[in-house]
């Protein structure tokens, strides 16, 4: 029973729909956040697979940008989160409604 | 099947062993130290000398009640000691005690394994640590381990990027991230890096020194300021563990010390043929050696220095180490391009 | 049948924490969870020969991302969970509903694929996967230097605007 | 769901901004110096404000001597600064020798001024080793405790006790001193002074000595005055005010000596008027026990202790400051109508929130330290 880059496939959507669920049904943003970082595993999982497969290195050399993108997300989310928090006192996704304040 | 499965399981049996061996005397060599510079004589009681404290030290924790506060969050507040246990171990699986040697007509090689990203390997692991040191200040839902905690991963994550540079430094070096090619670069270019690099190497003990949690830089369990820092609510084994962590984190910062810039297993001199005599000591004793003089020098800066403040600390970080270890990787990179 | 059996453990484990994440309702014990998923996930690369992607993954993911996040949820520390407001499942349906619609989609490409026969069997590049931590490196610093700049650059205004954002006064 | 640590300290819906935290110190804390007790409330690690909770070991001292008789309270004063027990216990006996007019023999003098400067080695001695110790230099602790061992020794010769001495008698001393108990200490001032400069090479030049003290709770010299802070907390802001040179006692008038002051103001100075305070100590002890005239060791004093109606206020340099006494006496009973003690660590531990706003966590214990209290003698 080989494993092909299929079940890689199946994997990396899978964790991408849970990802996906994550950011559709929690309320809380830093679980919104945490699933979103799921789905960026996802498309890791999917480009490293194929990098395997193709014996090519660019699908890893990709996979360092996502990082590097998902790291510059978290911190910029993450600093937003702690400015909303100061003046909500909440991480309620759906009380975010302002642009400025 | 031997070659395979029987001698890579002795030599993590053995490994672990002599660690957690080695981390117990740690405690022992500590006291005694710090004592003999204090004026003091240290454990005296339990064996000639106070040889068997750490067994007695063993003994008394595990039949200590284990306390675990009604308010914590029951699962991270168990799970925490052990996460910053685990990292401190696993990271003997890359450091290198020896070379290849023949032992019982059979080729072994006294390290675990040789991966190629060694350094890297050891860098991550010791980033997964930090875990141990935040759940636990935050599981115990206490005040005094919560700001430990939070000072403890604010310490770690900052100097990590220090440690982190000093380290491509000695990459540039050696040209791979293996820690047995790195020692092996040592012996070919006639030198240990410790001497062609010593800024990093400063940068690499004083950053070590704050990444384990070590005086002048133990703030996040500064007795005199935070009670206990983050194991204040913790008790018996458990209470261990973060100590036993503490201390098998100290003998990894000096292996890996020893292994970046001091030749690792090397002899003085190994490209001198006069001193071949030399070759009688086996190399692992030379890289015992050279790591005890690191966890000497850790303990002898415990028992001279006063603590720094929070914010010092982090300026010592962030202003002066980060900057100097990347002046340093820029310089290093110049002159490999333009000499070499 | 090792490389299955490997493949099939972790792949249960990552889907497995992946749940958890999102179902979990303590925030901490949610962070701790994708912890061990990101672990997971890097020993997956370790099997598909990407021990440079796997390293990064723990060094970057586990030991920086998400501690930033563990550090956010323990200053944030919540006195009223957010999903007490309002309809908590209020938006529960369209989520499954995307979520399936999305599922669906893959698995029309996942079929379609099989249908057709495997046009990629012969990489382009048939370089050897072994000591990759170089290729990367290569890469990264030869075809690929401007893109590399350019996330240099990402992160480093990342980083400052992270500052300008948490910080009260400036 | 677990509850969280900074619910506590928040008041419902009274904050927006990020939490700010009330933290408790003490009093089972290891830098608190016994039982004191700080409610700090913190802004991050930043001390907004704090609060100083005493009494946790008050003996109602005060009150206990009203119903002693007056040779009974020497005993009492010994458990008031426990460190110095000897010199709250002249304290006491000059004020009731003023109270009474008993004119004390040059002897008894003479060595109750070693006694005193002795106490002040011995008090300082631990105050460095706690003051380092919770800035975390851990070895200063053993080396400054290896010394006053030296000097509990003398005064274990010399009253037969270690700790509380007892050692004063209204109108002079209990007995003499030792045959070759000055020749004793002479040694232990050659001992001395290499040590202090022992404790200065691992401190006074450290750099991270000094970036934990310099600029940490700079305080005027009026903002002292106006604090009542006293001793070397104040003589730390430049001004030198010292009982022992405005109001000089016992045979403080003789000798010849200097009186240490700061400039800055801040944990350094006071640091660096303590360790100064040392060297003029040994001074002090080097003229005086090379001084000591022949002579009785106590004065006429009536054999019921029975002062006339009246009252007095007589204050003496503690190590920790200035310590008063005020004494009413009815003139009927064989014990004070009325005792009061103005005791030199009370006063200046309420300057302590005025020092630590705007510092840090770790300041606190820093400055808890520089001011050098004893819980005994705070609440008595």
């Amino acid at each position: 029973m080989p494993i092909t880059p299929t079940h890689y496939m199946l994997l990396s959507a899978a964790l991408f729909i849970i990802g996906v669920i994550g950011v559709m049904v929690r309320r809380n943003i830093i679980i919104i956040f945490m699933s979103i970082e799921l789905i960026l595993n996802a498309v890791n999982i999917n480009l490293i697979a194929f990098s395997d497969q193709l014996h090519n290195v660019i699908g890893q050399v990709f996979a360092v940008f996502v990082i590097a993108v998902a790291a510059a997300e978290a911190a910029v989310g993450l600093g937003i989160i702690l400015a909303f928090y100061r003046n909500k006192e909440s991480v309620n996704i759906d009380e975010m409604n302002l642009m400025r304040w | 099947m031997i070659d395979t499965f029987i001698i890579p399981t002795l030599k993590i049996l053995i490994v672990l062993n002599a660690t957690l061996v080695g981390v117990s005397y740690m405690t022992l060599l500590e006291r005694k130290v710090i004592a003999w510079a204090q004026s003091r004589l240290g454990p005296m009681r339990v064996g000639p000398q106070g040889v068997l404290q750490p067994i007695a030290d063993a003994v008394k924790l595990i039949l200590k009640e284990d306390i675990t506060p009604s308010k914590a969050d029951k699962w991270v507040f168990t799970a925490a000691p052990v996460i910053s246990m685990v990292p401190a171990l696993i990271v003997y699986a890359v450091i290198p005690f020896g070379p290849v040697v023949r032992l019982f007509g059979r080729d072994v090689s006294l390290y675990i394994t040789d991966v190629n990203v060694g350094l890297l390997y050891i860098v991550s692991v010791a980033s997964v640590g930090v875990y141990g040191i935040i759940l636990a200040g935050y599981a115990s839902n206490s005040k005094f381990p919560l700001l430990a905690s939070l000072r403890a991963s604010a310490q770690l994550i900052s100097y990590e990027v220090a440690v982190t540079l000093t380290l491509v430094s000695v990459i540039l070096m050696s040209g791979s991230l293996s820690m047995v090619s790195i020692v092996n670069a040592q012996y070919n270019a006639h030198v240990w890096f410790g001497f062609v690099q010593p800024v990093a190497f400063v940068i690499f003990v004083i950053g070590s020194l704050a990444e384990t949690n070590r005086a002048p830089f133990d703030l996040p369990e500064a007795e005199q300021e935070l009670t206990g820092g983050f194991h204040t609510e913790y008790s018996g084994m458990r209470f261990a563990l973060f100590f036993l962590a503490e201390y098998a984190n100290m003998i990894v910062v000096s292996s890996v010390a020893t292994t970046l810039f001091f030749g690792g297993w090397l002899r003085p001199f190994p490209n001198v043929a006069a001193l071949h005599f030399l070759d009688v000591i086996p190399s692992w004793t030379w890289f015992l050696i050279k790591s005890f003089v690191f966890l000497y020098l850790f303990i002898w800066i415990r028992a001279t220095l006063p603590r720094y403040r929070y914010d010092q600390l982090m300026r010592l970080g962030w202003k002066v180490l980060i900057p100097v270890a990347i002046l340093n990787l820029v310089v290093t990179g110049i002159v490999k391009v333009m000499l070499l | 049948m090792a490389h299955a059996i490997a493949f099939y453990t972790l792949a249960a484990f990552i889907l497995g924490f992946a749940i958890l994440v999102v179902t979990t309702k303590d925030t901490v014990h949610s962070v701790l969870f994708l912890v061990l998923d990101f672990l997971f996930v890097a020993a997956l690369y370790v099997m598909l020969n990407a021990p440079f992607l796997a390293v990064i993954q723990v060094l970057v993911y586990a030991g920086g991302i998400v501690v930033l996040y563990l550090f956010v949820v323990m200053l944030v520390n919540l006195k009223r969970p957010p999903e007490a407001h309002s309809d908590p499942h209020r938006m529960t349906k369209f989520g499954f509903g995307l979520a399936g619609a999305v599922l669906i989609e893959l698995g029309a490409i996942v079929v379609s694929g099989y249908m057709k026969a495997p046009a990629v069997t012969s990489p382009a590049q048939n370089l050897p996967v072994s000591g990759n931590t170089e290729q990367v490196g290569w890469l990264l610093y030869t075809n690929y230097l401007i893109p590399f700049e350019i996330a240099s650059m990402l992160l480093l205004v990342a980083m400052i605007g992270a500052i300008v954002l948490a910080k009260r006064e400036l | 769901m677990t509850t969280n640590a900074f619910e506590a300290a928040t008041v419902h819906g009274e904050m927006f901004d990020t939490n700010e935290l009330v933290i408790n110190m003490g009093p089972q804390h290891p830098s608190t110096h016994g039982v004191l007790r700080v409610v700090l409330r913190l802004d991050g690690e930043k001390v907004v404000d704090a609060e100083v909770v005493i009494g946790y070991l008050h003996r109602g001292i005060e009150k206990l001597s009203e119903n002693r008789n007056w040779t009974q309270i020497i005993l009492l004063t010994d458990r008031m600064d426990y460190v110095a027990a000897a010199t709250s216990n002249v304290g006491y006996c000059e004020t009731v020798e003023k109270l009474m007019a008993i004119e004390v023999p040059r002897r008894a003098k003479y060595i109750r001024t070693i006694l005193m400067e002795l106490q002040r080695i011995a008090s300082h001695c631990l105050w460095v080793g706690t003051h380092a110790m919770d800035i975390g230099a851990m070895t200063v602790f053993l080396y400054a405790f290896r010394e006053r061992e030296l000097i509990l020794d003398l005064f274990e010769e010399f009253c037969g006790a270690r700790l509380t001495y007892n050692s004063m008698r209204i109108g002079g001393l209990p007995l003499d001193i030792p045959p070759g108990w000055d020749k004793k200490v002479l040694a232990f001032c050659d001992i001395m002074d290499g040590k202090i400069d022992e404790y200065e090479t691992l401190l006074t030049h450290n750099r991270i000595w000094l970036e934990r003290t310099k600029g940490v709770g700079v305080i005027s010299g009026a903002e002292a005055t106006a604090l009542g802070l006293c001793g070397p907390a104040l003589r730390g802001s430049g001004v030198a005010r010292d009982v022992r040179k405005d109001e000089p006692y016992s045979a403080y008038a003789e000798m010849d000596f200097d009186i240490p002051v700061g400039v800055q103001g801040d944990t350094y100075d006071r640091y660096l008027v303590r360790m100064e305070e040392f060297r003029q100590s040994l001074r002090i002890i080097r003229q005086a026990t090379q001084g000591i005239p022949e002579g009785p060791i106590v004065g006429k004093v009536p054999r019921l202790i029975k002062p006339a109606a009246g009252e007095t206020y007589h204050a003496i340099e503690s190590p920790k400051g200035e310590l008063g006494y005020f004494i009413v006496s009815d003139g009927k009973s064989t014990n004070p109508y009325r005792f009061r003690v103005r005791p030199p660590s009370f006063c200046n531990l309420q300057a302590l929130p005025r020092l630590v706003r705007g510092h840090l966590v770790a300041d606190v214990v820093a400055l808890i330290g520089s001011i050098d209290i004893v819980l005994g003698e705070v609440d008595r």
